[in-house]
């Protein structure tokens, strides 16, 4: 009965060297493995997800094939595609209800900088209204590099400390973003 | 004090408390989770008293159906808290008589009446079990049962007929 | 950071109580719905699960595609109309590339028709795959989608082969090809019609005569012709509300009128029609694709336009005039007549228009796209008014509204 | 209405009575998806399988020097123009004498920046170079960033490394296609392997 | 099949010289018409007995800032299905008077097609059930297809534009 | 009660508890393995060998993600509704008898976690509860999908217990026990209830699909309509409870259709293999040895059936919402009706003729 053992746990709000960083290891293990994204698909980009869902790639192998609509069950908001100024509230809105800890991922062109949209109704990168933990170049990215930013993210969260989230470090970014 | 004679007491208590609980939360979900809370302790009495057929049923019938139909209705119409205001003195009064006199009925009712005692040498311990209830309803009150059968069938009949009532329709 | 203001937009979880006033609910479809794939904004007014009426947003990725077309010279525009609908990038590629033809009057050689025919058709196949695959995911049969998919890896296999990319392809060029057809293409040609057939109908077994499936579309969504027309429907949307109009057949462009196949209609515009009818024409674009390739002319893959294709690369090096050409075109600085243009194409939705006016420049003065999932998107409410909310979201996903196309 | 002679009529709605039954459609289904759970796998894992690109395929870009190590790159700025996301961008430079070696033109570039998120791959750029100097490599991609500070790459991560030189069968669509006519004669036999079909 | 010729003759015939401007670029007949006079040329296009040109193929609108007096053009193509006949019908207006009745009445796609041009170019079509903004935020303060406008979004710090005169 | 006799059910009850959520979280590891296979995928494979650590991984992120509760939602409620899911899911395993007797020092226990009269009826009344987890939580989310999701499984639910009530009765005319245990050791053998019921066993399967809630009748997490249903707003663990609760569930349903229709531990030839066993290991040991193959026998059915929800998922669309009721109400329920007619039926006059024509 795994689950029950940890459960007893605190939250690791605990003091600090509570947890050993073995376990911390674990976590991140845990968490690398188990990234449910919220594909976040506005358009070509969103295309090739499906491409990088499908039997050819399939992205289930990282165990992230279930994707979560709800933003409060991803821990990935994988944003693919092309956000215009009137899409960025939303994006905004849905990462403000995403729990923590997430990730960001801003798949194509178009996410990341605004690609060849460099017009007055295009956000020119979805970094200027959410913090993206990373960039996955291409217009749209090959399913391969999809998967690459997938497997950085993993990187990411297998190297983050489970206490990461509560850093003044971390309020700090988020705070430069308008996100209490 | 035996383990069944305590059990008896922890279950009454809980009985009372949410049956309590049903008339005196202010959200109506709340009281009809109570209310099925208060069926399950009620089994719970059932199965004290050796009618687990009984206690399975109820369950089933009333918690499992009746009281999700209950709560349906009531998440439909979701009665907002602020509904609360709109009763007025006289009706809180009204309820506290209604409320005191069948209290003081039933407190009568019960000083007068004879609570029979059961001999432990002559209990038939197989009384609440499902074969003698069949045999009860099937063989001895089968008219009646039957009876209630036929009333529960107008009852769903008339229920269907004025559910399905659309706008410009007339059945009747 | 740039800070933009919370509006107040209705993300699906955030929603208020129920209204007890009016017996209706209003239901917030979109923009981050799963069935909406994250585009556009429904409305939705229900009682209980009935839909009272609807009413859009949209614009969501609105990307100023006509903006930038008049500030682009007239080749770089193919990046952009190969992400207008990019389900079936190549159909808008090559659009617009005949639309620039017919503005400088160039007469493209049949090799090259061919080879578009081949491409455009692979293209609508993939998008009429999508489409009906997302139906069935939509209906909750998600493995039909992925056997479909690999078919779809196929064709973009194919595309690799001749261009180097997957989706935007940026495949054609003014006055041709950019690339002829390579023997292993074709080869990847023959297999994909080989190996194709078998797939659909799978698919098809899967889904099509399901009474499950059936039962979920059939009488969902349906719009009569009369309300299709005015609606500007065009495309299978139209086929499937009984008109034949096929834009292909009226108007045949790039040697259509060269090759044999039928055009499926339907009966009463539903969901099963508009399905149906997307089943039948990816069977008929198997057959173009077979009778263009077996039909394959030789000869060059570019008109002889100097003005407007680019010179070998070769040419470049050894030639004064080449060069000049060279530079000429990669500034854009060709010499387009005056005039203005509207050219159709049967694109993956329905007739897709380029209208085109060009005053000389190295852009155009102004570029019109015709964008079929733009046009006939405004009959969604009149058609799942009265039914229910997954009426409502198989309507949606049958009518095939790419974004891209949507909002341009 | 019927416009054309060829509309076909292909939506049928009546349910027979196996239909009706909801079973038998059940289990065709249930047989075909069977099937494939026991079919092979198409899956290619990807870090450690790599898909061939395909021999045009547009990824990583290079700038490539010639023969003798000396960079083709002349900074004439076609490519930047020919660039609809306006990625490239390129400092032009007088060749100094004492440079013939690394530049072979008499103007290069002292800075090429490509905007990597920006760039949308198109190969418009590779087609404008009048000199064959930037190319879009056809077996690598851009890897994915972590940081927009990355994301400029200049001229020491776009030129080639004279170690590792990028090789490809054909540099031009012409040379390509007459490789292909070779190949397709039977005449050039020397297939390159694939990595997977 | 219909040509040109019948067709323009007939429109010359009923609305005489509110009609003008006939053309035929790559065989598309062309014609302009006055603004008082658009819906009545599309309803009788599309009610007559053999033309049948009842399909509102496109609508849209255009801005000639150096023309004054006729700064905005709607364009209106229709298609006859039965002829397989596509016309071209272009307006003019004033940027003075920027004014249009809507054919909402006679095409339902015209809804949205009129609410793109307005969102636009900000021609105002009169009578429209919902003349709102439908692709650009409500909040835009301009229409930003009018050539005086940028393209560009003021904010992309990563491009240098004194390049080869971009 | 006596000590040992304690200790004994302590023990049984804890095996059953752990087996079943051992086999729930390895449901969900197959749930992603067969999804993978029937999509020509290889399903999650990196998450240790084959994948087999993905459900600890899960658990794990979801026991470490933050513990959110909408602002407007009922908190206690909220709460409660994940919980109620779990707890219900759960108690249902207590009287599935996983096989026949342990012998052992003169004692014999039966792997059963309680022996009840009205065993069947029991787990209908769990079952019956069950909807309460989703209803409670779906409402206290206070969003509108959730909600509408609360709804639909609510009305689901009901329908359909009483089309899985009625065809039900046709076993229990035939076996004329509640008991469990009864109904598998009367199937003794090869004599599975599925050749005697095999319209009843269509029914049933039936509705246990749609009391789990899954494909086709999954309504009320559809994604495509209702993003996740009454589960929108839920996330870490409370989530985990939920879908921890749908596998249990399909186990628990698994379990029951074996027991019914399957003869639950017995399989053909058994006491062939019985008393070659205890002729060869002795009494004791060679029925404890075949008290474990048959409870093998059992959980082989089981995951079998586990398996068909899984395969039946990923292959056939799902209902639409009147649909669904049209099923229930129209089709199910007169076909059940009929299926008890049949059997009473037959139960009376088939049965003394055969026994007559036998004789």
């Amino acid at each position: 009965m795994k689950e029950v053992t940890i459960a007893e746990a605190p939250q690791g709000h605990s003091g600090s060297g509570f947890f050993a960083t073995s376990f911390d290891e674990a976590i991140g293990l845990a968490r690398s493995y188990s990234l449910w994204p919220l594909p976040f698909a506005t358009s070509c980009c969103g295309i090739e997800f499906m491409a990088t869902m499908g039997a050819h790639y399939d992205i289930s192998r990282f165990g992230s094939e279930r994707p979560s609509f709800s933003p409060r069950q991803a821990d990935l908001l994988m944003v693919m595609g092309t956000i215009a100024k009137k899409m960025a509230p939303v994006v905004k809105q849905v990462y403000l209800q995403m729990a923590e800890p997430r990730w960001v991922l801003a798949v194509g062109a178009c996410a990341s900088s605004g690609g060849i949209f460099d017009t007055y109704s295009v956000l020119q990168g979805i970094d200027r209204i959410i913090p993206v933990d990373c960039y996955v170049p291409g217009c749209p990215p090959r399913p391969e590099q999809i998967i690459d930013g997938l497997m950085h993210i993993q990187y990411l969260a297998q190297n983050e400390k489970l206490r990461r989230r509560n850093t003044d470090e971390y309020q700090h970014l988020l705070a430069s973003y308008n996100i209490q | 004090m035996n383990p069944s004679l305590s059990f008896f007491y922890f279950l009454s208590f809980l009985t009372i408390l949410s049956a309590l609980m049903v008339i005196l939360s202010r959200n109506p979900i709340h009281s009809v989770l109570y209310l099925i809370l208060t069926f399950f302790t009620l089994s719970g009495h059932y199965i004290l008293l050796n009618a687990q057929f009984l206690a399975a049923v109820n369950i089933i019938v009333y918690a499992g159906a009746i009281m999700v139909l209950f709560l349906f209705v009531i998440m439909f119409l979701n009665i907002k808290q602020d509904h609360e205001e709109a009763r007025t003195n006289i009706s809180k009064i009204a309820g506290a008589i209604v409320g005191g006199t069948v209290f003081v009925i039933l407190f009568g009712a019960y000083r007068k009446s004879v609570v029979p005692s059961y001999d432990p040498n002559q209990f038939d311990s197989q009384v609440g079990m499902i074969e003698s209830l069949g045999q009860l309803l099937f063989r001895d009150y089968l008219l009646p049962f039957e009876l209630a059968s036929i009333l529960l069938l107008v009852a769903m009949v008339g229920a269907v007929m004025l559910g399905k009532r659309e706008i410009g329709e007339r059945h009747f | 950071m740039a800070d933009i203001e919370l509006l107040p937009h209705n993300v699906p979880s955030q929603s208020e109580l129920p209204e007890l006033v009016e017996e209706l609910t209003t239901l917030n479809l979109g923009p981050t719905h799963p069935a909406t794939h994250g585009i556009f904004q429904n409305i939705l007014k229900m009682d209980g699960e009935k839909i009272i009426s609807g009413e859009q947003t949209i614009g969501y990725i609105h990307r100023a595609f006509e903006k930038i077309a008049e500030r682009r010279p007239f080749y770089q525009i193919t990046t952009l109309t190969d992400r207008m609908n990019y389900c079936s990038s190549p159909i808008n590629n090559f659009g617009w590339h005949m639309t620039v033809e017919k503005l400088l009057q160039i007469e493209v050689p049949k090799r090259a028709q061919y080879i578009r025919v081949i491409m455009m058709e692979l293209a609508r196949i993939s998008d009429h795959l999508i489409c009906n695959s997302i139906l069935g995911v939509d209906t909750g049969a998600f493995s039909g989608f992925l056997y479909v998919m690999q078919k779809r890896e196929d064709i973009y296999e194919i595309y690799e082969e001749v261009c180097g990319a997957r989706l935007t392809t940026n495949m054609g060029r003014i006055g041709g090809m950019e690339r002829d057809l390579s023997s292993t293409a074709i080869r990847k040609i023959r297999d994909f019609i080989k190996t194709f057939p078998p797939v659909l109908q799978e698919f098809e077994k899967l889904m099509s005569r399901n009474r499950i499936f059936m039962d979920r579309t059939i009488n969902v969504g349906p719009i009569s012709l009369e309300r299709a027309l005015s609606y500007g429907f065009t495309g299978p949307n139209l086929r499937a509300a009984g008109l034949d109009y096929d834009v292909r057949v009226m108007n045949p462009y790039s040697s259509y009128e060269d090759f044999d196949f039928s055009i499926p209609v339907g009966q009463s515009g539903d969901t099963f029609d508009r399905y149906n009818v997307r089943i039948e024409e990816m069977w008929q674009s198997l057959k173009i694709v077979e009778q263009a390739l077996n039909n394959l002319p030789e000869g060059p893959y570019y008109a002889d336009a100097p003005e407007y294709y680019l010179p070998p690369k070769k040419e470049v090096y050894n030639n004064m005039e080449a060069l000049i050409y060279h530079f000429k075109i990669v500034m854009g600085e060709i010499d387009a007549p005056q005039g203005e243009v509207y050219h159709a194409v049967e694109g993956g939705n329905g007739e897709l228009g380029f209208y085109l006016i060009s005053d000389g420049g190295r852009a155009p003065y102004r570029l019109h796209f015709r964008r079929p999932s733009f046009i006939y998107y405004q009959a969604f409410p009149e058609m799942c008014k009265g039914s229910t909310l997954s009426d409502a979201i198989l309507t949606m996903s049958s009518l095939n509204v790419i974004a891209g196309e949507l909002d341009a | 209405m019927q416009l054309t002679n060829r509309s076909k009529q292909v939506s049928n709605k009546e349910m027979t009575l196996m239909e009706r039954a909801y079973l038998p459609a059940i289990a065709t289904g249930l047989a075909i998806t069977l099937k494939h759970f026991f079919a092979k796998k198409v899956t290619i894992q990807y870090p450690e399988v790599k898909r061939y690109l395909g021999p045009v395929f547009r990824g990583r870009h290079i700038l490539k020097r010639d023969e003798d190590g000396k960079e083709r790159c002349t900074a004439c700025g076609l490519c930047a123009v020919a660039c609809p996301a306006e990625a490239i961008s390129m400092v032009a430079a007088e060749r100094i004498k004492g440079e013939e070696n690394l530049y072979r033109e008499e103007k290069y570039a002292a800075v090429y920046e490509v905007n990597m998120l920006r760039c949308i791959f198109c190969g418009l750029c590779e087609e404008a170079c009048p000199k064959q100097a930037v190319y879009l490599r056809h077996d690598e991609f851009i890897p994915v960033f972590s940081d927009r500070d990355q994301v400029i790459w200049g001229k020491d991560l776009l030129v080639e490394d004279m170690n590792n030189r990028y090789t490809r069968e054909a540099w031009t669509k012409e040379e390509a296609r007459a490789l292909d006519n070779k190949r397709a004669n039977g005449e050039v036999t020397n297939v390159v392997p694939r990595a997977i079909p | 099949m219909l040509s040109n010729q019948e067709v323009a003759e007939e429109l010359l015939g009923k609305f005489g010289d509110q009609v003008y401007d006939f053309d035929e670029p790559y065989g598309l007949l062309t014609l302009s018409t006055t603004r008082e006079d658009i819906i009545p040329v599309l309803e009788f296009l599309k009610d007559h007995k053999v033309f049948q040109i009842n399909f509102l193929t496109d609508l849209t609108g255009i801005h000639y800032p150096d023309s004054p007096g006729k700064e905005f053009m709607v364009v209106y193509h229709a298609h006859s299905f039965i002829h397989n006949f596509r016309i071209r019908i272009k307006v003019s207006i004033a940027e003075a008077d920027i004014h249009i009745p809507t054919a909402t009445g006679l095409y339902a796609c015209a809804n949205w097609m009129e609410r793109e041009t307005f969102d636009f170019f900000g021609i105002l079509f009169d009578g429209h059930p919902n003349l709102i903004r439908i692709l650009n935020i409500e909040e835009m303060d301009y229409f930003p297809m009018r050539r005086e406008y940028p393209l560009e979004d003021a904010t992309r710090e990563d491009k240098i534009d004194a390049l080869f005169g971009r | 009660m006596e000590l040992t006799e304690f200790v004994i059910k302590t023990i049984t009850i804890f095996v059953v508890f752990v087996l079943t959520l051992v086999i729930a979280m390895y449901s969900t590891w197959g749930e992603r393995k067969v999804a993978g296979f029937i999509q020509d995928r290889m399903g999650p494979n990196r998450a240790g060998p084959g994948g087999l650590l993905q459900p600890l991984a899960d658990a794990g992120k979801m026991f470490f993600k933050e513990d959110f509760i909408p602002a407007l939602a009922n908190k206690w409620l909220f709460i409660a509704g994940p919980s109620l899911a779990m707890l219900t899911a759960l108690l249902a395993s207590a009287v599935i008898p996983f096989g026949s007797t342990f012998k052992w020092d003169g004692h014999e226990v039966v792997l059963q976690g309680v022996e009840s009269n009205i065993g069947i009826l029991y787990v209908f009344g769990v079952v019956a509860l069950g909807v309460y987890g989703i209803m409670v939580g779906g409402w206290a989310s206070n969003n509108k999908f959730s909600l509408l999701g609360a709804i639909r499984a609510a009305s689901q639910n009901i329908s359909y217990e009483v089309a899985m009530g009625l065809s039900l009765i046709a076993i229990l005319m035939m076996s004329s026990s509640l008991s469990l245990g009864e109904i598998v050791s009367q199937q003794h053998g090869g004599n599975w209830n599925i050749f005697y019921q095999p319209l009843g066993f269509i029914i049933f399967i039936t509705c246990s699909f749609a009391e789990c809630n899954r494909v086709p009748f999954d309504l009320p997490e559809c994604e495509t309509e209702l993003v996740g249903g009454y589960h929108t707003e839920y996330g870490s663990m409370k989530l985990g409870f939920y879908l921890f609760a749908e596998y249990i569930n399909m186990f628990v349903s698994s379990a029951i259709i074996s027991v019914l229709y399957f003869g639950g531990y017995n399989y053909p030839g058994m006491d062939w293999v019985y008393n070659q066993l205890t002729a060869a290991l002795g009494s004791e040991t060679g029925h404890n040895v075949a008290t474990l193959i048959g409870t093998a026998v059992f959980f082989g059915k089981a995951l079998f059936f586990i398996f068909f929800y899984m395969w039946v998922r990923w292959t056939i669309p799902r209902f639409r919402y009147d649909q669904l009721m049209n099923l229930g109400w129209k089709k199910l329920i007169p076909l059940a009706i009929f299926n008890i007619i049949i059997t009473g039926a037959a139960t009376l006059f088939l049965k003394p003729l055969i026994t007559a024509w036998l004789n």
